[in-house]
């Protein structure tokens, strides 16, 4: 079954592959990712058992991102075949292999315990994006292609030295070098300080880069403003979501050993709040909105750092503001493609009146953005009050005030951006691009916003389980 | 959020659950009582973990099974209460289905049920005893179940927003008609969910809960205010109430948290079961202040109401600043009431921010030149009045004067009351004047009350009730606030809060000046502009609403005891004082005197009427032009505007508002160009505060966003400076 | 029952005799004979008889306002006592009442003025709004060092608390709060210096110039009731400046008239010596009052 | 043996110093390359011999020393350049820097115990001190070629590291790290041919279209 989460969708590469014609290819997503999505619905609700060698096993951390890896791949699959519907002019071979691809990989790093298996299809992921990103085919996208391959093979380079690091640790402590999740979290407690220290520090960094924490952030701004919106999507919702399950194993391995979980958390901490602090700084009179959103997931990124770095209460509201934070990225990355597309621009001088002229992509646009900046009934509210009272609760109010006044520089920074863009008058002097809202298109992000309104009021209780042992595993409360 | 979700035997009824005590109705059956309270304690839906989804199924099969014996429930009032609530948020729905002309009608029918529904178990409660309990609901993981609770309080404050939402619900399809403008379905929805997140606020009984209806209220009011999307300026005062919204909410999130620190559960702490003592007591304050005061507009967090008030369909103006302001103050008294103690300052913090909204809210108000901005500012000016009544009850706790606790009350209770009508009568009567003339600026109108006879016989009611005047509702409030404030000045030794009668005659009289600005150069007189002239009386369902509210105003004036049975419950819980206590304090304000003074005047102002209209029809009358003082050529646009008529009290009270002129731009290709010159009045929190110190953070910023300035060779920097900081942050 | 019937009366037949006094004072001191005393009551005779001309512009609001602006007056003064007799009306808080209703008064007849859209009684209106609502703190300081005196909140218990025995004891604040009335007495009746009401002339520049429009009956109410209301403040300061009591009733309603004369032959030689201040002066002057009332109250509490 | 693993590993560092201070770019992908034979052999000389290892140590020759410096030799061809012009910073300064990371390198390694048998190797200070070189690399230069080349130093700095662990490590993940450096050199391949087509240029710094300001 679980083979079958990665086979299937490199199978439906290679179908994509040897599909010659252009406007059918786009077809093979959707198939192949509710084949995927059911396969996971499956898994999740009877979860198999590990796998004799250890190497395979879903553990409720692994649950949590597959779940949101499949619920984005599912919805950005269909609204790909409204999206490439539209962008004929361009061969789409490349992108359908590479999204197929990118989900075998991100299913490999969902189900994997061995810490370098993970490392693989991480950065088979980071590979695959690549060609992806440069979709667009022109100078900007090429530079952001060229900037995100670099800056990400660096950071999962460091990542990898990192992971030799605590084999090596594993290597002085026992002589027997081992990467296995549950071999190194029973004997975290023999490893050796100093190795500890270090492959924590290059894990954080390397892995930091790929899921975008500040300072290390600086590729994302780049790609998610020249891909796609779609791969906007997947890189915000499946990507980071998957780098972030990376720093959970460490994050275990570093709880585990009892000593280096303190440092770890205060350099979790220390990163997040800079990953806010620079979404605020970036975020003030940003012009164009796809960046914007780059910056967006900067802070989202910094605020699942601040809450792992807090712990205790905040644990089960990183777990369920991961989920929560690819649906609501996603819900705005898929309408901000559709403006874009209407427009044919992307800088707010131009994209004016949006919700005249698409009332639909508009209006999820604004229901995005008010999601994803904390504000109920969406499930983000949930999850980052679940973070900032457990701050207060702890009696870290400096964290917790701080935390919310860069929250709310960041509110008035994109509400300067997002509300003269959606409401407003529409220029008239815009030429028609054809573009339209169809069901393709606006129906995905729909339904991410309503999932994520559902889950805002009534979390499922497979969820709430679910997040609570994922929460146990990372040492919160049961 | 969480709203009632259905009725008998709807199996989402079972989202709630009765934790309160069985009715007494049914008491003297004791089999049938206890078969009812049973089952229904029994609890079927927390969450437990370990509770496969099957056993939930056969709860939800338990539950339905006495959902069936139970339908006596929908008797109670709570129950009616969500209900309406429930009825009012999903009104908006068939908006969606049928289409926005058919959806509009709809919606509106639904809204006056609920409203009646919930006005009649509102009354049933504060008059009859009818019994309330407790419904709770489940929240998502964290944060546990909480419940829905009526109490003295909330009742104080959904006694006005049923009568003001029933109002509005008519109103609306005539003022906003889906078959001629835009924006209609989301006028609708959204219309409903404020209302109903209104209701949950007033009744939530946890933090999270009632953050929630919090913000559902707060963004449903911004959709709603943002109607008239396509407005440049409308979009601009949007965004600035978002904004402005969003950091209230902020504050309001950390006091949650904190009382959750202090108390373990997010559920609201018993009344007074807080000690001063306890840690975090001044900083729940303070931010409960900080939030619920911006959402009241008090000053100095008032600078986003001109604007959102202002752009707003009127209708929407009304339940914003009748009802939405009073969710601030609402808010606010309900966290005062968790602690048995406050400390000193808290009264005379209240009393001075009140009185500077009281007075600084009225001189801004007296410089408006646009309609509804003038009377989005005198809601601040009432605001501060309501909070000057608060404070001065907290005074009187601090100093153990029961009369000062309770004319402080009485007045401010009252007063909410009574704004909540007068302003939503003055905001649906300038809906009126706009839907007629089609401009919002005073200096244009002129001569309206000729082509609006009924509008504007309704709209002077209610200026006259806002400026306190009997023999309307409005002055009954301010006499216990000057009661109280002169037993003060009475019996205290050092009479600080005397200063209060004062301050809040100096208020009525600017209040004055502005009203009789606002009523005199909009209604009467000759028409100023073309617009002024063109206006028509408004169709009957928009006159309707007012003639309600501007009967409740004139029935409260002449009957005041009702007003004062309607507060005097939520003052005696707030108080903690028992029944007696208020009968023997507040009868300091006699009012069978005072229905007695006001009967002499109407009886007197009639019978002179009477007289003189006899005599007028008698002698013949002659018509004749203005006397011009000896010009002949007069024209309408010479008529005194708005603008020079409260030039005076502006240049009086100019640290409050400023006047700045807006010079002319004269240039010309050979000669001068055509130029116009207006003066436009400044705020100084906005203008002069707000927006340089935003100016100024984006300039900074605009210097650190250098960081990212596109090297790729530097981004690699920053990962090694990284990775070395973080190497060395230990070795220190 | 008797002092009731004799208030009335009062009220009803005093008023327009102040006025004549105070046109008598001032022609003595210009060394004219001048109007008879009872002039007014002449005048409010004649214009009941006359026809009404009506501004084209005009509404139902211009018809009303002199007919409330009278009927609001009127129950005011039934809250103020006269002489050492409570009021007929008299009960907790009526000063505010009182206030209010002058308030009303005032209000009617500013939109009375607006009504006709001519600018110059636009004006007036804006300015008798304007300098009242400066008046009107200053009355309540008044108010409240009275009632901390005599420990009530009822119009006629405050003023004829006032004795010589309050005077002896409490002598400075009392003449600071007598001082502060006097200015509020001829603010509100826009006596000189702060108006000059004797011309209808749009030289008149607040009270007079919004009635310019009004005329035949409704002009004679405006007449009427510009006379109560200075009977009535006038009333009120001469409870607190002149409070002597007999004890017998009809002797101090006597006592009563005399000194209301004597008020009105005061504010004529005020009105006699003193020119007319500037328009922007106004302001400070009834700031000047309310500060007077205020340390008034500061005194009291020593 | 393990003072030839020794003498190699110095080779390595030399080799790095020798990177940083040429201009040619093929002779720095050549110089890359020996890195890479170089890395090939040295699990030769710490571990026992096994049939995994000679799997290990074929693939690593032929990936690091032929195929990888093929692509790039192929794509420097394209490009049509020869020489990094005016690197940020000097080639004697960068020289200088790279000496004293080296020297900071062996601090490092200082801190870190190693298990008994491998005390007394360079493994870790020519690890760290190739990691270094690869980033100044990265940083300095502005060929997008000569930022491949730093990569791929970086890469044999890590590689260095893990040859102590080439016996420990399942194959299965040593197979996966060196066909993902494959794939991903060859995008940067693609990428490169694409910034010249589109720029007719490889200078990196004049990538600069986004950014904030």
């Amino acid at each position: 079954m679980i083979a079958a989460l990665i086979l299937i969708p490199l199978f439906g590469a290679f179908v994509a592959f040897c599909i010659p014609d252009n406007r059918w290819r786009p077809v093979v997503l959707p198939v192949v990712a509710s084949i995927h999505l059911g396969i996971t619905a499956m898994l999740l609700l009877s979860p198999p058992p590990p796998s004799p060698g250890g190497w395979i096993w879903l553990d409720p951390l692994g649950r949590i991102v597959l779940l949101c890896v499949t619920l984005i791949f599912a919805l950005c699959a269909f609204y790909a075949v409204g999206y490439l519907d539209c962008r004929q002019e361009r061969s789409n071979r490349i992108l359908c292999m590479g999204v197929l691809a990118c989900l075998a990989a991100m299913g490999l790093v969902t189900v994997t315990q061995h810490l370098g298996l993970l490392w693989v299809a991480l950065e088979t992921t980071t590979v695959f994006m690549a060609p992806l990103i440069y979709f667009n085919r022109n100078a900007r996208s090429i530079e952001a292609t060229w900037k995100y391959l670099l800056i990400c093979s660096v950071g999962i380079g460091l990542a990898l030295l990192g992971l030799l690091f605590l084999a090596y640790s594993t290597y002085v402590a026992h002589r027997d070098a081992t990467l296995l999740l549950g071999a190194l979290i029973a004997t975290a407690r023999d490893l050796n300080p100093a190795w500890l220290h270090a492959a924590a520090i290059f894990m954080l960094v390397g892995y930091g880069t790929k899921m975008g924490l500040a300072p290390l952030h600086t590729w994302k701004p780049d790609a998610y403003g020249e891909a796609p919106g779609l791969v906007g999507a997947l890189l915000a919702g499946g990507l980071v979501s998957c780098a972030f399950l990376a720093i959970l194993r460490v994050y275990q391995v570093c709880l585990a050993s009892g000593f280096e979980i303190h440092f770890f958390r205060k350099a979790l901490l220390g990163l997040g709040f800079l990953s806010i602090a620079f979404a605020a700084v970036f975020m003030a009179k940003q012009a164009d909105f796809k960046r914007m959103l780059a910056y967006s997931s900067v802070e989202h990124v910094g605020i699942l750092a601040i809450a792992l770095g807090l712990g205790k209460g905040a644990l089960y509201g990183a777990l369920f503001h991961l989920l929560n934070n690819a649906l609501a990225k996603g819900v705005l990355f898929l309408s901000s493609g559709n403006i874009h597309r209407m427009y044919n621009s992307k800088t707010t001088d131009v994209v004016k009146g949006v919700l005249s002229r698409l009332p639909w992509s508009g209006g999820l646009f604004l229901a995005g953005f008010i999601a994803v900046t904390g504000s109920p009934p969406f499930s983000p509210f949930i999850s980052e009050y679940t973070i900032i009272s457990s701050a207060f609760i702890d009696g870290r109010y400096w964290i917790g005030g701080f935390f919310l006044l860069f929250l709310a520089l960041i509110f008035i920074g994109m509400a300067m951006t997002v509300l003269p863009m959606i409401m407003g008058a529409p220029p008239e002097e815009i030429e028609s691009t054809g573009y339209h809202d169809r069901l393709l298109t606006v129906g995905p992000p729909l339904v991410m916003l309503c999932v994520i309104f559902w889950l805002g009021i009534r979390p499922p209780a497979f969820l709430v389980a679910m997040l609570l042992d994922g929460a146990v595993l990372l040492g919160g409360m049961p | 959020m969480s709203f009632p979700k259905g009725v008998i035997g709807n199996p989402v009824f079972q989202l709630f659950q009765k934790t309160g005590s069985p009715i007494e109705s049914f008491g003297d059956d004791p089999l049938f009582a206890r078969a009812h309270r049973r089952p229904l304690n029994a609890d079927p839906f927390r969450y437990k973990p370990g509770v496969t989804s099957r056993q939930v199924k056969r709860r939800v099969a338990v539950a339905i099974n006495n959902c069936e014996i139970s339908v006596d429930i929908s008797f109670d009032s709570t129950y009616l209460i969500l209900a309406s609530a429930f009825i009012m948020a999903v009104s908006g729905v068939p908006c969606i289905l049928a289409g926005a002309v058919a959806g509009q009608r709809i919606a509106m029918l639904l809204t006056m049920l609920a409203s009646i529904a919930g006005e009649y178990a509102a009354v049933s409660i504060l008059f009859f005893n009818a019994s309330t309990t407790a419904y709770s609901v489940e929240l998502p993981q964290p944060f546990g179940e909480a419940a829905f609770t009526v109490d003295n309080l909330s009742l104080l404050f959904l006694l006005p927003l049923y009568l003001v939402v029933f109002c509005a619900a008519i109103y609306s399809p005539a003022y906003w008609p889906a078959r001629k403008k835009r924006g209609a379905t989301r006028l609708t929805i959204f219309t409903g969910l404020f209302a109903a997140s209104m209701i949950a606020v007033t009744i939530a009984r946890n933090g999270v809960l009632f953050l929630m209806a919090w913000e559902v209220m707060a963004i449903s009011a911004y959709f709603l205010l943002t109607a008239d999307q396509q407005n440049q300026e409308t979009e601009r005062s949007g965004r600035v109430y978002l904004i402005a919204t969003h950091f209230g909410t902020m504050a309001l999130l950390i006091m949650f948290a904190l009382l959750c620190a202090i108390t373990g559960t997010f559920d609201f702490p018993p009344r007074c079961s807080l000690a001063l003592a306890s840690p975090y007591s001044t900083a729940i304050i303070l931010a409960a202040l900080f939030g619920f005061g911006g959402k009241a507009g008090l000053m100095p967090m008032h600078f986003w109401l001109p604007g959102a008030h202002a752009g707003a369909p009127s209708h929407i103006s009304a339940m914003m600043s009748g009802l939405m302001l009073k969710m601030g103050i609402y808010g606010i008294l309900r966290v005062l009431t968790f602690f048995n103690l406050l400390p000193p300052w808290v009264g005379w913090t209240f009393l001075i921010l009140g009185a500077w909204s009281a007075v600084g809210g009225i001189a801004v108000a007296a410089a408006q030149r646009d309609l509804k901005r003038l009377l989005a500012c005198s809601s601040i000016e009432n605001v501060g009045i309501i909070f000057t009544g608060i404070g001065m009850s907290l005074v009187g706790m601090q100093i153990h004067s029961q009369l000062l606790i309770i004319c402080g009350l009485t007045g401010a209770f009252i007063h909410v009351i009574n704004h909540s009508l007068f302003k939503s009568l003055l905001f649906m009567g300038s809906g009126v004047i706009i839907h007629g003339a089609g401009t919002r600026e005073i200096d244009l109108l002129g001569g309206v009350a000729r082509r609006m006879p009924v509008a504007s016989a309704l709209f002077l009611a209610g200026t006259i009730a806002i400026c306190g005047f009997p023999p309307l509702n409005g002055f009954i409030g301010e006499l216990y606030l000057y009661a109280g404030a002169i037993q003060d000045g009475i019996s205290n030794p050092l009479p600080l809060t005397a200063v209060v009668a004062p301050l809040l005659a100096l208020v009525g009289g600017v209040a004055a000046i502005t009203f009789v600005k606002l009523y005199g150069i909009v209604f009467l007189g000759q028409p100023r502009s073309d617009r002024g002239a063109g206006s028509h009386e408004a169709p009957l369902q928009m006159t309707v609403p007012i003639m309600i509210l501007a009967f409740a105003c004139l029935f409260f004036g002449l009957y005041p005891v009702a007003l004062v049975r309607l507060v005097s419950p939520a003052v005696i819980s707030t108080a903690a004082l028992s029944a007696e206590t208020f009968d023997m304090v507040s009868s300091v304000v006699p009012l069978a005197p005072v229905m007695l003074a006001n009967g002499l005047l109407i009886l007197l102002g009639l019978f002179t009427g009477y007289l003189y209209l006899l005599k007028l029809k008698k002698e013949p009358c002659e018509k004749n032009s203005t006397w011009g003082c000896g010009y002949p050529a007069r024209t309408p646009r010479m008529q005194y505007t708005g603008t020079s008529f409260s030039g005076l009290i502006v240049s009086q009270l100019g640290t409050f508002v400023s006047s700045s002129k807006v010079s002319p731009d004269m240039h010309g290709d050979l000669l001068p160009a055509k130029a116009s010159f207006a003066y436009e009045a400044t705020e100084t929190v906005l203008n002069q505060i707000l927006t340089p110190l935003f100016r100024w953070t984006g300039w900074g910023f605009s210097y650190l966003r250098r960081i990212q300035h596109g090297q790729l060779q530097v981004y690699i920097l920053y990962i090694i400076a990284t990775l070395f900081t973080l190497m060395l942050w230990r070795g220190r | 029952m008797t002092d009731t019937i004799i208030h009335l009366l009062a009220v009803i037949i005093v008023p327009p005799l102040l006025m004549g006094v105070i046109v008598k004072t001032k022609a003595a001191f210009a060394g004219r004979a001048g109007a008879p005393c009872f002039q007014l009551y002449y005048d409010l005779f004649k214009l009941m008889r006359k026809g009404t001309v009506f501004s084209e512009t005009t509404t139902w609001v211009f018809r009303a306002g002199p007919v409330v602006t009278l009927a609001a007056v009127l129950v005011a003064s039934l809250l103020v006592p006269l002489g050492r007799h409570a009021a007929p009306i008299s009960f907790s808080g009526d000063l505010v009442f009182f206030v209010y209703l002058l308030g009303l008064a005032r209000f009617f007849t500013a939109i009375a003025a607006l009504d006709t859209g001519s600018s110059f009684e636009g004006m007036g209106a804006a300015r008798e709004v304007t300098f009242s609502c400066f008046a009107e703190p200053a009355l309540f300081f008044a108010f409240i060092t009275l009632a901390r005196l005599s420990n009530s909140l009822t119009l006629s218990r405050i003023l004829t608390h006032v004795t010589p025995d309050v005077w002896l004891a409490a002598g400075a604040s009392m003449l600071l709060l007598v001082g502060a009335i006097f200015i509020i007495l001829l603010a509100e009746n826009c006596r000189i210096p702060f108006d000059d009401p004797n011309t209808h002339l749009e030289l008149t520049m607040i009270h007079e110039v919004m009635v310019l429009d009004h005329s035949g009956p409704a002009f004679a109410m405006i007449l009427y009731g510009a006379a109560v209301k200075l009977f009535v403040l006038g009333a009120l300061f001469v409870n607190i400046a002149f409070p002597f009591s007999t004890g017998n009733s009809i002797l101090d309603w006597g006592i009563f008239i005399a000194a209301m004369l004597g008020l009105a032959v005061a504010i004529g030689v005020v009105e006699s010596v003193m020119a007319r201040i500037r328009i922007v002066r106004i302001p400070q002057l009834l700031v000047g009052a309310t500060i007077l009332s205020a340390f008034a109250m500061l005194l009291m509490l020593r | 043996m393990n003072t030839f693993a020794d003498q190699l590993l110095v080779l390595v560092m030399l080799i790095n110093l020798v990177m940083l201070g040429t201009s040619r770019l093929l002779f720095s992908i050549r110089a890359v390359a020996v890195q890479g034979v170089i890395l090939g052999l040295l699990p030769g000389l710490v571990h026992p011999f096994s049939l995994h290892l000679a799997a290990i140590m074929t693939v690593v020759i032929i990936v690091k020393g032929i195929v990888i410096p093929y692509f790039i030799g192929d794509a420097v061809h394209k490009a049509r350049i020869r020489r990094e012009v005016e690197p940020f910073i000097g080639y004697v300064p960068t020289l200088v820097l790279g000496a004293v990371f080296t020297a900071l390198s062996f601090a490092f390694a200082e801190k870190l115990p190693l298990a008994p048998e491998h005390e007394e190797l360079l493994f870790v200070p020519a690890s760290m001190a190739t990691l270094l070189t690869g980033f100044l690399i990265l940083t300095t230069r502005r060929k997008a070629i000569s930022q491949v080349i730093g990569y791929l130093v970086m890469e044999n700095g890590i590689f260095v590291f893990g040859l102590l662990l080439t016996e420990a490590m399942p194959a299965m993940v040593e197979a996966g790290v060196l066909l993902d450096l494959l794939v991903g050199i060859f995008v940067m391949g693609i990428v490169i041919n694409h910034i010249s087509r589109e720029f007719s240029s490889i200078d990196t710094s004049r990538l600069r279209a986004l950014k904030e300001e």
